[in-house]
């Protein structure tokens, strides 16, 4: 088996445990954090994919390299807004639970 | 000339490697904070301190051989900082 | 033989992912995170995206990391409430059953990859003389697939914005998050004193290196950033207001810089983004230049929060 | 040469795995502290082995960007944890009188954060 070909099947297991943690986690920082190891593994299927492109001298094929470095970026700006979303939910509630006010369900999460 | 070069980094970079090892024990063994600290910055600037030495005998340019030393000196820098910190954080927690 | 190194760090790589996501507290999930993320940079090294390493190094194990302990530090007790919320066995079954198969299906599209691989970078090499870069991810950044990467800088300053307009009332144009203090003899004082000037050389030279080698303007400006914020953290500085005029000015240049760019390619080279010959690199240059201080803000700004405080005037 | 580095490499990568299991078990903050530390110093070490294998030198630059923003992350974990150390005392304070507290330290300066 080729390393490409190992990393890839890794990268595919730490998109399912990310989709664990972000459905069983309670907790949105929680889920935050899960999601941001689901997008790693994405991340790092990509890269795999990247490396088995590679020809013409490179060692990999750079379109997709260069999408990596624009993904991880704007994943940590969607990060540092969902932080921001949630320190304002705590501090407007006093609570992060991402379940509906009691009025309009019955406390389901999410 | 290349092997003895070959030699000293192999020498260097396997007693870096014990640092690690001896580090790694030390931080798993030593019974509270404040002994694990002291192996942990054994590792941290013993460990990676020689495999730079190592890495140096391998250059094969000045620049390159800077930033290595560089990046030793930065390790060295904050590892210094932090374990302080730790340690006093820890001091306090304890006194409190 | 290198399948060994791979191996060893594939499994700590995914015993991490666990432990991030199985850990009962928030804090050792978020010490599990980082770790993750330093990993993920050898990771990237193993695949050949040296680049892509050097934008997880900085990105993934530093700001990401302060970022979450930073949120982490401010959850005030929510962990215990949101534990009541736990949900119950048979969802958390569904869950594992839901992340398996989609693992499997994952593992079988790898496994089933066409032979051989489809790729573009002959393409990239034949055309990399045109852009007079040598580093073909900064040709393929800002010649190629210049849009995303304006579209890129746009996504960034619009998350900005979000931030900023989750402030409450009266706070807004204030400055963000809590002034730090510290004892100005202090070790931490000493470290933010002495790390951001070999920083600021460290970061300016990846810039430089990154038309020619594994380097560029995101990386540099993340390592800025992140000086910036040790500045900020030790105390030593308060993080600015954010309706400073000038501030708000160097957060919208770049990507107005880049619009400006691709207009005058459109006059010049009959197509947005696009480069007359000869004045490719120069070009390319000046979209850097000007992207520069604006990726610096975006990221401290992002990694500072939303503004909370009026400051003083 | 290159063979044995990676060796070297893997070996680095073993000890840090082993040195995290300290972190996983705690028991306290100042272990998980540490985490930073070990990873950090492991990491760089693995990756300019690595680098030196396989003849690259550009990796030495993921080194140096790893030594700067780990040691930016070691500060954002001591700062956390010295706030955390500062709520609870806050949260002691106002359930019991303790005459016998020590004296605000420096340290405890260096962690006050005070809303203007």
């Amino acid at each position: 088996m080729t390393i490409e070909t190992l990393i890839a099947l890794v990268a595919c297991g730490l998109v399912g445990i990310g989709l664990f943690g972000l459905i069983a986690q309670p907790h949105p920082l929680r889920k935050l954090v899960a999601f941001n190891v689901m997008g790693s593994g994405v991340f790092i299927l990509f890269g795999a994919l990247a490396r088995r492109g590679a020809a013409a001298g490179l060692p990999a094929d750079p379109v997709p390299q260069a999408l990596l470095i624009t993904a991880i970026v704007v994943a940590f700006a969607a990060t540092a807004m969902t932080v921001a979303l949630l320190l304002r939910l705590i501090e407007a509630t006093g609570s992060a639970s991402l379940a509906s006010v009691p009025p309009d369900g019955d406390g389901e999460a999410r | 000339m290349s092997f003895v070069f070959d030699l000293l980094s192999i020498a260097a970079i396997a007693a870096g490697g014990l640092f690690y090892l001896a580090g790694t024990v030390g931080l798993l063994r030593f019974p509270d904070a404040y002994t694990r600290l002291h192996a942990l910055t054994k590792a941290d600037n013993l460990g990676l301190a020689l495999i730079v030495l190592g890495l140096l005998f391998q250059a094969d340019s000045l620049l390159a051989g800077l930033k290595l030393v560089l990046i030793w000196l930065l390790v060295m820098l904050s590892g210094a900082a932090v374990s302080q910190l730790v340690a006093r954080a820890e001091r306090r927690r304890e006194s409190l | 033989m290198t399948v060994v190194v791979s191996l060893a760090v594939a499994l700590l790589l995914l015993a991490l992912a666990v432990w991030t996501v199985i850990a009962r507290d928030a804090f050792p999930a978020v010490a599990g995170f980082i770790a993750y993320g330093l990993l993920l940079s050898l990771v990237w090294v193993r695949l050949d995206g040296i680049d892509v390493a050097l934008t997880e190094a900085a990105i993934g194990g530093g700001l990401t990391g302060a970022l979450l302990l930073g949120a982490v530090g401010r959850l005030r007790g929510t962990e215990a409430a949101a534990e009541s919320e736990r949900c119950g066995v048979g969802l958390r079954s569904f869950a594992m059953l839901l992340a398996l198969a989609v693992t499997a299906v994952l593992m079988l599209c790898v496994l089933a990859l066409p032979e051989p691989a489809p790729t573009v970078a002959p393409q990239v090499v034949q055309n990399l003389g045109a852009t007079g870069v040598g580093n073909p991810i900064t040709g393929v950044l800002l010649a190629f697939r210049a849009l995303d990467t304006l579209l890129e800088a746009i996504v960034l300053v619009i998350a900005l914005i979000g931030v900023w307009s989750l402030a409450p009332e009266g706070a807004w144009g204030g400055r963000p998050g809590l002034r730090h203090f510290s004892d100005p003899d202090g070790v931490l004082a000493y470290l933010a004193r002495l790390l951001p000037p070999i920083g600021i050389i460290v970061g300016i030279y990846l810039f430089w290196a990154g038309a020619d080698h594994p380097g560029g303007k995101f990386q540099s400006a993340t390592i800025l950033a992140a000086m910036w914020m040790l500045v900020i953290m030790a105390g030593l500085a308060d993080s600015p207001r954010t309706d400073h005029r000038g501030l708000r000015g160097g957060v919208v240049a770049g990507p107005l810089a880049f619009i400006a760019v691709g207009l005058l390619g459109l006059a010049s080279a009959g197509a947005f983004l696009g480069y007359p010959p000869q004045w490719a690199k120069p070009m390319i240059v000046a979209i850097e230049l000007a992207l520069m201080p604006t990726l610096v803000l975006v990221l401290a700004l992002l990694m500072n929060g939303t503004p909370a405080r009026d400051g003083d005037r | 040469m290159a063979e044995f580095l990676l060796w070297m490499a893997a070996f680095v990568v073993l000890m840090v795995a082993l040195g995290l299991l300290r972190v996983a078990r705690g028991p306290g903050r100042a272990e998980r502290m540490m985490a930073a530390q070990l990873l950090g110093s492991g990491a760089i070490g693995a990756l300019l082995l690595i680098g030196a294998a396989a003849g690259e030198p550009s990796v030495v630059d993921v080194a140096l960007t790893l030594a700067l923003l780990s040691a930016f992350a070691g500060v954002a974990f001591v700062k956390f944890a010295v706030r955390q150390d500062r709520q609870a005392e806050d949260d002691g304070a106002g359930r019991v009188s303790a005459p016998g507290r020590p004296r605000r330290s420096a340290l405890e300066r260096e962690a006050r954060k005070v809303v203007q």
